[in-house]
């Protein structure tokens, strides 16, 4: 198993925002996480991402022990991340953006700056120029915050890859796509995993879900209701009843 | 020529100040950078003025080490003071720094080494002007190097958004305790040449006025770029100089200069030069079409 | 970026050269007679945190040098003052210095207005071989035994506090029969630390106790609790050494906690018409040495105080009588020198003044160039300073 | 000793005053208002104008200083203030602005009055000495910190419990959703720089009829005390601002009474190291909410 979570819980208060969740994401899957708002999922996200402090359980990835690190140690190990709403570095360019993402690839290069010519970045300059190209992405020099909100997600994709994950999670990223670009998305995410990534895809458009996953859990009051493949969730009716009466499930 | 070398005889110590005011707004400047509001600097040019004083008066150290100890002392306390106040953010940041600015002005004046309210005097002036605009182009350069590193580009996305930066990989807390002290450690450097430039420091130039002057020139000047903080400090300092004939009316301009910068040019001074720019472009543009 | 950066040095270098240009020509000569003027400068506090007193020395400057001009001048030759504002601040007293000296060319400085810029200008008039009047430092380290090395270039015109306050101090014990105090004073200010050590030494050299030492800071709002502490320890007089802004506080404090009434004896501070005001019924309690005695009958004192009211419409203050003094003396000096631009010649002149008529009192310097006049212990009655004894 | 805590209560008062109307304009809109002290002095001047002037009685100037200055306040807000909210400039540049405005302003009052002490008319003050006990104590500060903690009873009134504080504490929350609810934003923002500003006026006239000597430069000093109010207390709350007023107020004497006088000189230092303390340990203060921003 690639990630694997161990009983972890998280309390705001009084109440268990996660409780008790055991998760298994093998290697090379693409992994859903569903459930009604207010599930805990974007909660759980951030206690695997290092954003909050886990209260009880344990986190393992890749075989060792992650539970106390912080975020930046976490993506120096291999996972990445996209937020629920998009946190670019809305006063960088875009490229500036993809470079950031590589900071966990590229060593301190301050001192060879320091040299009039020095222009020791040139080789990640390529490469997030690559990325950038993969995502259509084509004005590197644009402010991020001028993009158009698809391409914002699309860069904060590139961002994420740019630090050469082994994970990848993805916080609801079809969120206020068209479909065209959600079926783009689902086409990247195949290459991606055909590459040999993980993604962890939380994502309220259960058809993308479906569509995209081998297997998928569904959280409902910070617990784990149930877990399978789409076939198996679909026909659960505990699924179900979590779902009834919410517009997510359409 | 002649009227050059009168006029840099007449405005030596005016030339002077501006060129420390400029490392003092580029101490600022590098916290701002990443995202720091600090009010401490004027605490931290104390540290370094009094250090270097005392140690060259009391001790007999030679100038130049004297400046890198002053440097070094205030970088050392910048370092627990950082860890201490790393969580604050904004205004808060920028009052716990103002909080620690005053325990060191109070220390200033109750020490027993330090003179007291009395000050040091008879500082021998060692600060030659070549000393300040040397240390000024390597710091200009060096943080404009810096801008572009990883370094440079870890503190702007810090500054841009903090929980977005973690994960990418960036350790906050070393990146802006290295911004904080980095800061701290040239406003000790400027300090340690003012101390030298004109024979006597006491406490009450240390104060929160002096915080918030050397904060007014980077905003001022414009902190998207190196060039900002410069461009404030050398106008704001030269302005009661440029001012003088207009006499006892010289604040109120001063004042109301502050204040226009602020409201009509947002990112600074330095968009005065960008404007003058993209008007060569526009009338480029014109000539193309004519 | 590195356009960004030409553009800069483009900047500083053309704001520079404005500066350049600009600042001679807006300081034109003052007119140009027959005989070519003396120019002497003006340093003082226009501006900024010292700038109640600024305006009082120009006004006692301007004065004298009315009346020296329309009496003939030096020889014919009329002075010209130049005034310039260092805002209270050092680095701009060493630049107003600067100017003064390599610019405009003038035979003798007076000022600056505060200790602290003194310290810093000074040095410039020291080195250049100019001969400075100071007209209100009354700290220690400004003439004789200077921080900075020597000092031979710098006289003063203005009563120490190290004469000013023991001799407060020694009336105040011969009437009153003081055995214990409480010091208070100011101490982040740099003159107000300084009157706190000569009290300290001064009290001790009289055989007083000093209770209790209470040290306040300018920004310090409400002194009742400084007060009531002061009056825990039951004094026979309160010694304090402040500004004129903290001054009337801690006289209203002590006029309303002791009812029966206790002395102040206060420092160079106390010494304003605006702190009695201020302190109202408290201000007779006040007990402080001073340079002049406005009451004075002396005739070169009440043609001036009568010259001064005329001319401007209010009475006098001691920095104004100190600018007018320190004028008059300039001008002797100058008469005497043989050749007023000439430095040297107008220092050895400056340093044989001896006995001057001044609305002071007879004004001579020590041969440590400081002051040598009468000191006036002075007290409050009916809104006015009068002598103490 | 009782002595000591009422001059403790009366400091304490007037810090509070004063830290009140900055900490509103702070909770509100986010602004460092460095003009505050400006207002302050605006309001002994107004005091003494009427006083002298008209000859009107304290009480009646008082209450001219609490609308001149409130007006004032609005149109501070304007000049200097509303042209960055505008455009929505970073909470930096409108520090810096009124900064600049209280430049401007003092120096034009050091022109018209002169820098110098300005006293009260002669006898236009009440003077009453009231025996409690064996203490003696003014009249005129006792019926100050009276009138002290009326106003800022009225000012928790306002805010608390009328429509206006219902709009105001809108706005503090959220201006966007502020807006959308109904809310009257621009009518807010004016009528919490007119209380903000008109507490501040009569802080100052209060302070000027405790000491009888009003000048330019005397709110100055009251900046540093009100930051150190604010943190102590809670960015942003009310009530915390006028506990940490009178905190500070009893620290500073209990550190007067206390220390050794061979320790007096540090008293300031544990004021600040108050200060810095509570932001390291209790970063939201005493009673506030919202230090560090929540992932």
């Amino acid at each position: 198993m690639l990630l694997e979570c161990d009983g972890i819980s998280k309390r705001f208060g009084g109440v268990h925002a996660v409780a008790e969740v055991d998760l298994a994401v093998a290697p090379g899957q693409v992994f859903g996480l569903i459930g009604p708002n207010g599930a805990g999922k974007t909660t759980l996200v951030n206690l695997i991402s290092g954003h909050l402090r886990i209260d009880a359980g344990a986190i393992r990835f890749a075989g060792a022990d992650v539970t106390r690190l912080a975020p930046h140690a976490l993506t120096a190990r291999g996972i990445a991340r996209t937020f629920q709403g998009v946190r670019l570095f809305k006063g960088l360019t875009v490229l500036e953006n993809v470079l950031v993402g590589r900071h966990a690839r590229m060593r301190s290069d301050v001192l060879r700056r320091l040299w009039p010519r020095g222009a020791p970045d040139r080789r990640d300059r390529e490469s997030a120029g690559l990325l950038l190209e993969r995502l259509g992405l084509k004005r590197p020099q644009a402010l991020a915050g001028e993009l158009a909100y698809g391409d914002q997600r699309r860069l904060e994709i590139a961002r994420a890859l740019a630090s050469e994950p082994r994970l990848l999670i993805l916080d609801e990223p079809a969120a206020g796509m068209n479909p065209a670009e959600s079926a783009r998305l689902r086409e990247l995410m195949r290459a991606l995993v055909a590459e040999g990534l993980t993604i962890v895809l939380i994502e309220h458009d259960v058809r993308l879900v479906m569509g995209t996953c081998e297997r998928v859990a569904v959280l409902n009051f910070g617990r784990k209701i149930a877990e399978g493949t789409p076939v198996e969730i679909q026909a659960s009716p505990i699924v179900r009843e979590a779902y009834l009466g919410s517009e997510d499930a359409a | 020529m002649d009227a050059l070398g009168e006029f840099v005889r007449v405005y030596q110590t005016t030339i002077g100040v501006i060129g420390i005011n400029a490392l003092l707004a580029l101490s600022v400047w590098i916290t701002l950078y990443a995202g720091q509001l600090t009010l401490g600097n004027a605490a931290f040019m104390a540290i370094g003025a009094y250090g270097a004083a005392l140690l060259g008066m009391r001790l007999g150290v030679p100038f130049p080490l004297g400046l890198v100890l002053g440097a070094g002392l205030s970088a050392t306390l910048a370092l627990p003071l950082g860890l201490a106040v790393f969580r604050l953010r904004g205004v808060y940041l920028a009052i716990a720094t103002i909080g620690f600015g005053e325990v060191v002005r109070v220390l200033l004046l109750t020490l027993p080494f330090t003179g007291k309210a009395l000050g040091l005097n008879g500082i021998p002036p060692l600060t030659e002007l070549w000393h300040i605009y040397l240390s000024l182009v390597v710091v200009a350069y060096v943080l404009w190097r810096v801008q572009g590193s990883t370094v440079g580009r870890a503190w702007a996305a810090i500054r841009e958004d903090e929980i977005a930066a973690a994960s990418q990989g960036i350790a906050i807390r070393r990146y802006k305790l290295a911004a904080f002290v980095a800061g701290a450690a040239l406003a000790a450097w400027a300090g340690g040449l003012s101390a030298h430039l004109n024979f006597s420091i006491e406490p009450g130039d240390f104060g929160f006025t002096r915080a918030v002057q050397i904060l007014v020139y980077a905003v001022v000047g414009g902190t998207p770029s190196v060039a900002g903080p410069i461009l404030g400090a050398t106008l704001l300092t030269a302005l009661p100089e440029i001012l003088r004939p207009l006499r006892e009316y010289r604040d109120i301009f001063a004042g109301l200069i502050l204040m226009g910068v602020i409201i009509y040019l947002p990112r600074g001074l330095v968009t005065l030069a960008e404007l003058r720019k993209t008007r060569r472009l526009q009338e480029i543009g014109a000539a193309d079409v004519a | 970026m590195r356009t960004r950066l030409f553009a800069l040095a483009a900047a500083t270098s053309v704001l520079l050269a404005a500066c350049g240009g600009g600042t001679p020509g807006a300081q034109p000569s003052a007119s140009t007679g027959p005989k070519a003027d003396i120019k002497v400068g003006l340093a003082i506090s226009l501006t900024g945190a010292a700038n109640i007193y600024g305006p009082a020395q120009q006004n006692g400057a301007k004065l004298a040098m009315e009346q020296i001009n329309t009496a003939g001048g030096i020889d014919g030759a009329k002075i010209a003052l130049v005034v310039e504002d260092d805002a209270s601040a050092r680095d701009q007293g060493i630049t107003v210095f600067r100017k003064l000296i390599n610019e405009d060319k003038v035979a003798a400085i007076l000022g600056p207005t505060l200790s602290g810029v003194a310290a810093g200008a000074h040095p410039v008039a020291q080195q250049a071989g100019l001969p400075v009047i100071a007209i209100s430092n009354t700290g220690v380290g400004i003439v004789g035994k200077c921080d900075y090395g020597a000092c031979d270039w710098i006289f003063r015109a203005s009563l120490g506090e190290e004469t000013a306050l023991p001799a407060a101090l020694k009336a105040a014990k011969d009437k009153l029969n003081l055995k214990k105090v409480v010091l208070m004073f100011e101490s982040d200010q740099k003159f107000a630390a300084d009157g706190a050590d000569i009290f300290k030494k001064a009290a001790a050299d009289n055989g007083i106790t000093i209770a209790r030492t209470i040290p306040y800071k300018t920004a310090d709002v409400d002194f009742s609790a400084f007060v009531t502490q002061a009056k825990g320890e039951s004094p026979d007089a309160i010694l304090a050494s402040g500004l004129a802004g903290t001054a009337s506080k801690v006289l209203i404090e002590v006029g309303k906690q002791f009812p029966q009434g206790l002395r102040v004896v206060g420092s160079n501070g106390f010494n304003s018409p605006a702190v009695i005001t201020a302190a109202g019924a408290a201000a007779p309690n006040m007990i402080v040495g001073t340079a002049w005695n406005k009451a004075s009958t002396d005739k070169t004192n009440t043609d001036f105080v009568k010259a001064f009211k005329d001319k401007y419409g209010t009475d006098p203050d001691q920095f104004a009588t100190q600018a007018y003094t320190a004028m008059i003396v300039l001008a002797d000096a100058m008469k005497r020198s043989g050749n007023a631009t000439d430095k040297a010649s107008l220092k050895k002149a400056l340093e044989a003044t001896k006995d001057l008529a001044t609305p002071l009192g007879a004004f001579s310097f020590t041969p440590e160039h400081d002051v040598k006049q009468p000191v006036f212990v002075m007290t409050v009655k009916d809104g006015q300073f009068v002598p103490f004894n | 000793m009782a002595e000591q805590l009422y001059n403790a209560i009366f400091v304490g008062s007037i810090y509070a005053l004063f830290a009140v109307g900055f900490a509103l304009v702070f909770s509100v809109l986010d602004i460092l208002n460095l003009a505050h002290p400006v207002v302050f002095m605006l309001g002994a001047f107004v005091a003494l104008f009427c006083m002298s002037t008209f000859g009107l009685p304290a009480a009646i100037a008082a209450v001219a200083a609490f609308l001149v200055t409130g007006l004032f306040g609005i149109f501070l807000d304007r000049l200097a203030f509303a042209p960055l909210r505008r455009r929505g400039a970073p909470p930096l540049s409108a520090m810096i602005s009124s900064l600049g405005f209280a430049i401007v302003v003092i120096r034009l009052m050091e022109l018209r009055y002169g820098p110098d002490l300005t006293s009260y008319p002669a006898g236009s003050l009440p003077q009453t000495v009231v025996q409690i006990g064996d203490a003696r104590v003014d009249g005129l500060r006792l019926l100050i910190i009276g009138l002290a903690i009326l106003l800022m009873a009225a000012l928790t009134y306002v805010v608390r419990a009328t429509q206006l504080g219902r709009d105001i504490r809108a706005l503090a929350e959220n201006p966007r959703a502020a807006r959308l609810l109904g809310v009257d934003v621009d009518r807010a923002i004016a009528a919490t720089f007119f209380i903000s500003s008109g507490l501040g006026g009569v802080a100052g006239a209060l302070l000027g009829f405790a000491y009888n000597a009003i000048y330019p430069q005397m709110g100055t000093p009251y900046e540093l005390k009100a930051f150190t109010v604010m943190v102590v207390g809670g960015m942003g709350s009310l009530p915390g601002a006028v506990l940490g007023a009178y905190i500070l107020g009893i620290g500073e004497i209990a550190a007067l009474v206390f220390l050794p006088a061979e320790l007096a000189e540090l008293r300031d230092a544990f004021a600040f190291g108050l200060l810095f303390l509570v932001l390291v340990i209790r970063p939201r203060g005493l009673l506030g909410h919202r230090a560090v921003e929540r992932a």
